[in-house]
């Protein structure tokens, strides 16, 4: 699926699909077109990647290609042992959980999860989550406390749910809850952005030592397309209240909310899966060693310094 | 009682006449004396109308007692932001002066009963008591000035949610305030939460809602998503006490909602039961 | 009311009473017949009351008169706080609790709820509560433990609800929550048994350090009736199984499972309710005196080790 | 493997030949070989039949590094308890003549995979499993031990709840049991809990939820309350699967449902991670 300011380069690959389907097929040789639209694709890509603006970045961080917190924990764990259930309501499918080997290191993974299929989709609600998905998410980073293992929270979701029932049961509480004892947890805790980062449903799994990010993902205090209709009184504007919002993995190192950008392929994470994969494996793993050889005591504080700087005022 | 004498200015703009107030819930005319004699409550239905963070703290604090704290802190605008009707900057400063405060909430610290408390009263008047860097700024500062204190915590509500002319930075102030709240925990510092009409958004979705007891003002919106957002993805109505405070208290979320008269005398109570031991 | 084995009581109760309004109207004087009968009644009294058995017992517990939580309360409090919500789900009404002021003692108490009319018992659910409640007292201990409030925990229940939705939210649960996390809390915890101790719905708010029973109260692992219904294949067997499982007062600190008796008035609480209420405030005072000196170490170590001790097996 | 040698006598008393063993759920025929080669798990429906405490330690623990604890333990009989059939005393000698177990429990230490454990396994056969002083101080003391040597710990339940003949004692075994199961948390000691079926009552509301864990056999019955109190309650036909480990891990109470021959295997992967470190 192309986005529509990739419509250039879709044009240019199925020309030399094209091509190389009659390459195989006639006894003309066309090696010297497909060459020459090969060099084409590049210089376009890297003009058309160089150029995209925030909105083309929140069409990358939600393309349906994108690698999920699935594809991620095949490329990266030797094993996932998924863990279900809340203990107290049910076992919400908008996010995920359980013990997972990353490249040696054994970690609590925590994350939203989002679909491929239509019937993935509806069974995750498209990864927004309910209350009961952050309680299970609570309980599960509990556990890694208990079992003094670093926490790798995955966040991809265009928000918490909004429905009746999720009011109902305590949306507000549930994230309110994790905002709090997320604060105080005694082991590592390493958040990573891998798409949208939706508002309050995002930072409700979201409070780490380390905050990383994708640099085709985002993360906002509202979707732009909200954002339009509120301030510009018209969705449509939804370009311009990207831009505004400052949504980017770059605005966001720039105000020194994510620590470091983990540099996807040309083209998106969805052009090179296994790349995308290993990147993030390798600046987790990164981190990883890093924050484990801290304390209980300075994991903690150092936490709540990160945040308490976000936003200090200095006086003008 | 200074409170109802300084809000004067504010009736003259909502009533259609210089003797009445209409009630925004069931539209009784209420002799505007008897209004600000009932600090803005109707008679008839129990609205608790919307008042300003002075006016609660003149309900609620000793006589002479408060210090604001934190005063020095404003707006910031680290996004520098725009949008249709012009920047940011510009619409703070007219907030600022419209409302002659610095920021959507006031912080300090006084006394009720006697009892010092540190408190923060956020303010619906600016820019709908949006939580942005500034606010969370002073409510974190002041949670933590109530630490080094021992001294019980207060925060009363009425929010829209995050201001989102500050993005990013007015999102992590959930985290940040939350964090701050857990260390009074760790300390054992009583924190009281008081949602007042409306709590929604980003502010329900932090220290709102986390009050070692959660009070809320009769009738009170109380919610995380908007209704209109919830209908349109569930494609049903709503129920009419849907995210009001009775709405919450049956489920759960409230321990008591309390008449605005009763507050203080209330709050008083429930500090006896923190005191330090 | 009168229960079944009082009739001999309610017969000169009821003669005694014809005789009084006689007096009143008419010129004769019954003076000396109604202190006869008064005489009389107070020998069968003595003679009734003294030799009823465990199942007399179990009436005199449910006896619908019996004084209840709000009846101490109101009795035994300057002030009663009622605080609501388990934060997740609900606020059940069979378990009620809140800030209290008791004879100048500041407390936490919770307690089963029953009701004295239809309305009242359907809303408690006839004092059994659901796993709503059984959070909601775990809540508001945990902010005891933060407050430095000593517990007082009021147990009167048939048993946990035995629900649909009950099971589906997680009365197993809740309960062994409860069991756990009682077991560690830094303040003190008084339970008294007031009524009906029924099952894992009465221990379920029931981990103390002290346990006090009114004389005429019963606690059990299971109803005489589902007893008799299970080993005797006959309900109506419930006699000898009140017998059987040794659920009386006496019985239970010969156990070592009751640490005080609380004396009632001859007949029963509901005879005489506020000498019942007065003689409870004493014992909870004498012992919240003598347990807020205990620190939080000492106060955990010893309910363990009371605990611990039931049951301990000696080898033979 | 002797654990399925050993169990050929029970069979001989619920099979109607010496070659066939009929599935209590699906009533399928299965070869009685194939039937103890297959763990007593029907290869039709996958129903996990009812096993020993002996077998289930044998399909567990690596072989020839079981010590049993607290085997000194057996019954007491608190109440002086008779009932309609008689005295309890001798209820309780007929069920150890029966099984040859001592209690409803076995409890020891061994090693999953060469990682050390304690583990305390309930037995159906002995008094449906039920909880009583002997059966909760060997679990107690099995804690106790656990939180020592720092080893985690396991409980495989499967009960009908509190042994009624011991009254109240029996019940209090739920919270003693729970305080050890606490100190363990303290400890940051890994406690797991294997659900088998039954496990109800009184066992499944004190250790048998609180593992850091919940592990289900497929199909096993957990609940609090009795499946027929429950329908005279509330008056209303249960759902078919109410009270299967399904049921409870739709609802979430259950981590995961493991098949019989698996749950060696998967022991051993989750104690992988709580490892000391
Ligand atoms: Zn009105
Ligand atoms: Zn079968």
């Amino acid at each position: 699926m192309a986005l529509d300011f990739e419509k250039p380069l879709e044009e240019i690959e199925s020309r030399i699909g094209e091509l190389k389907k009659l390459n195989e097929k006639s006894d003309v040789d066309f090696d010297t077109e497909i060459a020459a639209l090969e060099k084409k694709l590049r210089s376009t890509s890297k003009r058309v990647y160089s150029k995209i603006g925030p909105w083309e970045t929140v069409q990358i961080a939600r393309h349906p290609e994108r690698p999920l917190l699935r594809d991620y924990i095949q490329g990266l764990c030797t094993e996932f042992l998924e863990l279900h259930g809340d203990r107290c309501f049910g076992d919400d499918q908008g996010i995920i959980g359980g013990f997972a080997t990353l490249r040696q290191h054994r970690v609590m993974i925590i994350g939203h999860q989002k679909g491929k299929t239509v019937e993935e989709n509806i069974k995750a609600n498209f990864g927004m989550a309910s209350p009961d998905g952050y309680r299970k998410a609570m309980r599960l980073m509990n556990l890694a406390a208990k079992y003094k293992l670093p926490i790798v929270s995955f966040i991809d979701t265009p928000g918490a749910y909004p429905g009746l029932e999720a009011e109902a049961r305590g949306q507000a509480e549930a994230i309110a809850r994790n905002l709090t004892d997320m604060s105080t947890l005694p082991v590592p805790v390493i958040v990573i952005v891998t798409g949208e980062g939706g508002s309050g449903g995002a930072i409700g799994i979201g409070v780490g030592n380390v905050v990383l990010m994708l640099s085709n993902s985002v993360y906002s205090v509202i979707s732009p397309e909200g954002c339009a209709t509120i301030l510009w009184r018209d969705g449509s504007k939804a370009p311009e209240a990207a831009a505004a919002l400052k949504i980017t993995a770059d605005d966001l190192v720039a105000l020194g909310i994510v620590d470091e950008i983990i540099p996807e392929p040309v083209g998106g994470a969805h052009r090179n899966m296994d790349a995308t994969i290993e990147s993030v494996g390798d600046v987790l793993v990164k981190h990883l060693r890093r924050l484990k050889k801290m304390s209980a005591k300075r994991l903690i504080d150092q936490r709540y310094d990160k945040y308490s700087k976000i936003g200090r005022y200095k006086k003008k | 009682m200074a409170w109802f004498r300084k809000s004067g200015r504010k009736q003259l703009e909502t009533s259609d006449s210089d003797l009445w107030t209409i009630c925004p819930s069931c539209s009784a005319h209420i002799y505007k004396q008897e209004w600000e004699a009932g600090l803005k409550v109707c008679p008839k239905c129990n609205h608790h109308a919307r008042i300003s963070s002075t006016e609660r703290r003149d309900l609620l604090i000793d006589s002479g007692t408060w210090r604001e704290y934190a005063a020095h802190v404003t707006t910031s605008d680290p996004l520098l932001f725009s949008d249709a009707k012009g920047p940011y900057k510009e619409k703070a400063a007219a907030a600022k002066t419209k409302t002659g405060l610095k920021e959507s909430v006031l912080t300090g610290d006084g006394k009720i009963g006697g009892i010092p408390v540190s408190m923060a009263i956020m303010d619906f008047r600016f820019l709908g008591g949006s939580l942005s860097s500034g606010c969370g700024e002073k409510i974190t500062l002041t949670a933590e000035h109530a630490g080094r204190h021992r001294w019980p915590f207060i925060i009363l509500s009425a929010s829209g949610g995050a201001r989102m002319h500050e993005g990013i930075i007015s999102l992590m102030q959930m985290a940040k305030t939350c964090a701050a709240i857990a260390r009074l925990n760790d300390l054992g510092v009583p924190y009281l939460s008081v949602l007042t009409d409306p709590t929604t958004g980003g502010v329900s979705a932090s220290y709102a809602m986390l009050g070692d007891i959660n009070i809320a003002e009769p009738h009170a919106l109380i919610g995380f998503a908007g209704r209109r957002v919830i209908e349109q993805t569930i494609k049903q109505k709503l129920p009419d006490d849907f995210q009001t405070a009775e709405y919450l208290l049956e489920h759960g979320f409230i321990d008591h909602i309390v008449n605005r008269k009763d507050m203080k005398e209330f709050l008083h109570r429930v500090l006896q039961y923190g005191k330090r031991r």
